[in-house]
């Protein structure tokens, strides 16, 4: 299937990374947004609030975060493609209902331009400190899909593919901007509609009486159906059965926990995209993702001319996190160097899947700007040996 | 396409890798627009003529009153580091950012101010051409003073090479509403005509007043 | 089947009562009953306000595929767990916002939430004010029993002052919540309460609400036998129904701002307000419409689907 | 003669007595026999007084009772039912 016409701005424009996200959000299909203002994501729902009503759709301000994270998930069971936008601290309002969004299999998404914390923090200044939270801010174990765009064009592509891939694994998908990408404007190609790929939701194609919204499906996502088509079904947050009743027992959660956990796991190759630059023969590689990785490029480029052969491995999606990929490569070279915009988060996902192999350098950095690619070079020489 | 980066010497290493790239930083204070500015530039660059561009703009308190600053990266690669780290070009609009980013302004960089705003009372690093236009005052001559940074757009056309004359004007003009298209076009144009005519006269900065063109503007 | 048969039909009906159609509960069509019996405790007023629902579901004649049902956590929170209907038990205070996404997406929906006191006025409360100053069109029904039950009995933003709860052991001393005084002064468009001894008239205002468009509130005052009416020693569900029916007055008129719960006080009932104004939809679409034009897609009544 | 009558799940009652107590002709009383679950279920022992008006049924927190009419008899004005306050 692909993109409703209507909604594609097609054309090449010059626009940041929140407005290029809107635009990802409308070609994938969204027609609901709600949304609470909170710098810096405030531009992605002040275009779609100005773009939805010529297109066919809503937008509410809510009250406060938790209302919007919990309003798209009621339009998403009304039959809406639906998403929300926030930051830093609304990030962290929206925790429980992320949770609700992944026990419930309700596709939606979930973009956080990511400023600097805690709390308060630097409203108008980039980090990358949510990337954990992502993962693991909600209760409770669950799988998430969270992707890192590095330009206004990837805020467009990726959110597009978030859309997608939310509905593909009925999950919530988190798409991880930060403040730098988020207000910097580039050009950004939108094509054609009928080239950008859009997944339909998958409803079931049983009759009211035989539908049972989480029973066992070959690729372990369940069909969904809508309110108001008369299945008459149940939705909870409790732990719950293949009818979708409350089941409070081990073996109800163990089954439940486990699919959830499964369907992704079993979709990994669909998921995971990861982005190599001269890896092979590398004797170091930067490992990063989002606005840090166009930089750490400046410093590979830098150690390159010193002669140093360092290859460069850019995470699209972080969330699975691309274990065997990281496994693999921590075979081969003398040294991983991870610079991003908080203490090292991801760098303990890396350190964990090198299994020991190799040395894992972290480049650390407090946010409020992007790193110096010396800093980044420097970790490069020290993994080098040089 | 013009050519980029044409009038700087090579800066020497480490960003010697990536000197095909012009650092642009434009500031001045709120209500200049001196972001619609950065953005109407990159825009000519990346869309209408096809090179490679990167705006990022200064949010925060400082917007809503006092400098307010926007930073252009234009590069014929993919911009890397979005960020100015030392501008090439250093466009001034108010004696606030004069000051505030005079410091990062390179070694035989370009400085461009608003000529009855701006006072240069310091030390320039070394090399540094400078020029003024009394954008503000053509913008008040042509009707409104809210036009002055596409007065000022035009003059950075006419003494730099970073974008076309032609992506400029298809910049503004899909930038500002069809009912302020002529103002602007104007604008756009008395800024190049004075831009034009300073660069032609080699004369210093300072004395460009001399020169007819300009004068005009001044009674 | 004529009266002259009545000696047979009682008996057959209590043997088994599904073989016979005339012995059937009509309310049977509305709940989930491969779920009964239910976890609410004997005494307790929340199956009896669902019953009134039912009964006025099936007045109205609504068309039962288009009828959703939203709660959020708690004992009153469960109600969505047993309606045969669409139906979303979502977190703790936010069925509201919920029901807010599922109305916009579908306009077509009548979207009943369903909660208790702890729910909606006090971790929900923010969106209770802001979903009646928008007069959404939600059908609220708050069963208000005074304590959060679910968790066992501690003090809520509406229980009375004085009253001996798990965490006010020595008395509450807050002023409780009057919540048709906040929704009304919030903007909601039809405000009632009653208690579960007024069935009839729970039923009625249900019946009403279900029909009108707007934000509608009905608090419906129920026992909470195993925790709150047992810790204060006022009796079991059945002492709890005949006090409401000693000490209910009815006023329509009442002045909201005076009808505040006490411990063992007058509980002022009746339909307090209707009132017509736009809903939120209605103001959406003028509004986008004065605006766009004919550049203007309406969000009618199918879904915004993609 | 009865006008109508009630219909008992009694292994879903759990012995509230709102049925009991608020019925208005009193005809219905709790069993001394238990359910399943220990409570008393009511029953009905006053036959021929039972309208069949149905506030049991209305106040029955379990879905346990509820009351009917006999067609015939149902044909007739039906008798106010509600609780007033």
């Amino acid at each position: 299937m692909h993109a409703d016409p209507t909604g594609v701005l097609t054309g090449t424009h010059f626009l940041n990374g929140d407005q290029a996200c809107c635009e990802g959000a409308l070609a994938g299909g969204a027609r609901f947004s709600a949304g609470y203002p909170i710098t810096p994501s405030t531009e992605i729902v002040e275009r779609f609030s100005k773009r939805i009503p010529t297109i066919g759709g809503v937008f509410i301000q809510m009250e406060d975060e938790l209302a919007a994270s919990i309003a798209i998930q009621g339009a998403v069971w009304a039959g809406a493609k639906a998403f929300t936008v926030t930051s830093g601290p609304g990030f962290s309002l929206m925790m429980e209902h992320i949770g609700l969004a992944a026990m419930t299999e309700t596709p939606c998404v979930f973009v956080d331009v990511q400023r600097g914390g805690p709390s308060t923090g630097l409203p108008t200044l980039p980090a990358q400190g949510d990337m954990m939270q992502a993962r693991f801010g909600s209760h409770g174990d669950y799988p998430c899909i969270a992707l890192c765009p590095s330009s206004p064009q990837e805020c467009f592509t990726l959110m597009v593919r978030a859309m997608n891939l939310a509905e593909e694994f009925r999950t919530p998908v988190f798409l991880m901007m930060d403040e730098v990408v988020g207000h910097m404007t580039e050009r950004v190609q939108i094509p054609p509609a009928e080239t950008i790929a859009v997944t339909p939701r998958k409803l079931t194609d049983k009759a009211p009486g035989e539908f049972r919204p989480y029973e066992d499906s070959e690729d372990l996502v369940p069909p969904m159906a809508h309110a108001g088509e008369g299945y008459q079904f149940h939705v909870t947050g409790l732990t719950h059965d293949e009818r979708g009743y409350p089941s409070m027992t081990p073996a109800t959660q163990a089954k439940l926990i486990r699919r959830l956990r499964e369907k992704i796991t079993r979709g990994m190759d669909r998921i995971t995209q990861v982005e190599e630059d001269n890896v092979d023969g590398a004797e170091v590689v930067v490992v990063s993702y989002g606005i840090t990785m166009r930089v750490a490029q400046r410093a590979i480029k830098l150690a390159r001319a010193e002669g140093i052969a360092v290859g460069g491995m850019r995470l699209v999606t972080v969330w699975p996190f691309p274990e065997e990929r990281i496994h693999a490569l921590a075979g081969r070279v003398r040294a991983l160097v991870i610079p991003e915009l908080n203490m090292g988060q991801v760098a303990l996902e890396v350190e964990r899947c090198a299994r020991g192999a190799t040395q894992v350098i972290p480049v650390p950095h407090a946010g409020a700007t992007v790193h110096d690619p010396q800093q980044i070079l420097d970790a490069i020489r020290k993994g080098a040996g040089r | 396409m013009p050519e980029l980066a044409s009038r700087r010497e090579v800066a020497a290493a480490p960003d010697a890798v990536e000197r095909e790239l012009t650092e642009i930083r434009v500031a001045g204070f709120g209500g200049q627009g001196v972001i619609l500015a950065a953005q109407i530039l990159g825009k000519a660059a990346a869309i209408f003529d096809g090179v490679h561009a990167t705006m990022t703009q200064n949010f925060g308190p400082e917007a809503r009153g006092g400098a307010c600053s926007a930073q252009l990266i234009v590069a014929r690669h993919p911009v890397l580091y979005p960020y100015v780290t030392k501008a090439d070009i250093l466009v001034a609009m108010s004696q606030e950012a004069f000051g505030k980013f005079v410091p990062e302004l390179k070694q035989g960089g370009l400085l461009l101010v608003e000529r009855d705003l701006v006072r240069i009372q310091q030390d320039l690093p070394e090399r540094v051409r400078t020029y003024g236009v009394p954008a503000t005052r053509i913008a008040e001559k042509l009707g409104k003073r809210v036009v002055q940074n596409i007065v000022m757009l035009g003059f950075f056309g006419a003494v730099t090479e970073v974008v076309s004359r032609k992506a400029m004007e298809q910049a503004v003009l899909s930038s500002v509403p069809a009912s302020m298209a002529a103002l602007n076009k104007d604008a756009l144009q008395a800024g190049y005509e004075v831009g034009r005519a300073c660069l032609e006269s080699r004369l210093p900065a300072s004395e460009c007043d001399q020169i007819p063109e300009y004068a005009a503007w001044l009674d | 089947m004529s009266t002259a048969e009545t000696p047979t039909e009682m008996p057959l009906c209590e043997q088994a009562p599904g073989e016979n159609p005339i012995c059937e509960n009509p309310v049977e069509q509305f709940l989930r009953t491969d779920r009964m019996p239910h976890i609410w405790c004997p005494g307790c007023g929340i199956g009896t306000t669902v019953n009134c629902f039912a009964r006025a579901l099936l007045k109205t004649g609504l068309d039962l595929r288009k009828v959703v049902v939203v709660s959020g956590i708690g004992c009153t929170g469960r109600v969505a767990g047993y309606v045969k209907l669409d139906s979303f038990h979502t977190t703790h205070g936010r069925a509201i916002p919920f029901a807010t996404g599922l109305k916009l997406a579908n306009p077509e929906l009548t979207v009943v939430v369903y909660s208790g006191d702890g729910d909606l006025t006090s971790i929900g409360g923010n969106h209770l004010i802001h979903a009646a100053r928008r007069n959404l069109d939600l059908k609220v029904i708050c069963v208000n029993n005074l304590t959060y039950s679910m968790t066992g009995g501690q003090a809520a933003a509406t229980t009375p002052e004085d009253s001996i709860t798990t965490t006010s052991p020595y008395g509450a001393f807050e002023p409780a919540m009057n919540i048709p005084h906040l929704v009304a002064a919030a903007g909601a468009t039809f405000v009632a309460r009653w208690t579960t001894f007024h069935v009839a008239q729970t039923m009625k205002a249900m019946q009403r609400m279900l029909t009108r468009r707007g934000f509608s509130f009905l608090e419906v005052i129920s026992p909470c036998p195993t925790l709150y009416q047992r810790r204060n020693q006022m009796g079991d569900g059945l002492d709890t129904m005949k006090h409401y029916k000693e000490v209910s007055v009815s006023n329509n008129n009442a002045n909201l701002a005076e009808i505040g719960m006490t411990k063992s006080g007058q509980i002022t009932v009746g339909n307090f307000l209707e009132i017509e104004r736009p809903d939120y939809l209605e103001a959406m679409r003028a509004q986008l419409r004065n605006r766009l034009q004919e550049r203007y897609i309406e969000v009618g009544g199918a879904p915004c689907q993609n | 003669m009865a006008k109508g009558t009630v219909a008992i799940k009694t292994e879903r009652c759990k012995g509230c007595s709102f049925c009991v107590e608020f019925c208005p002709p009193k005809v219905l009383a709790l069993s001394p026999v238990y359910n399943a679950k220990g409570y008393h279920p009511p029953q009905l022992i006053d036959p021929d007084k039972c309208t069949g008006c149905d506030l049991c049924g209305m106040y029955c927190p379990d879905f346990a009772i509820h009351g009917f009419r006999f067609p015939k008899a149902a044909a007739e004005p039906a008798p106010t039912v509600g609780a007033a306050a």
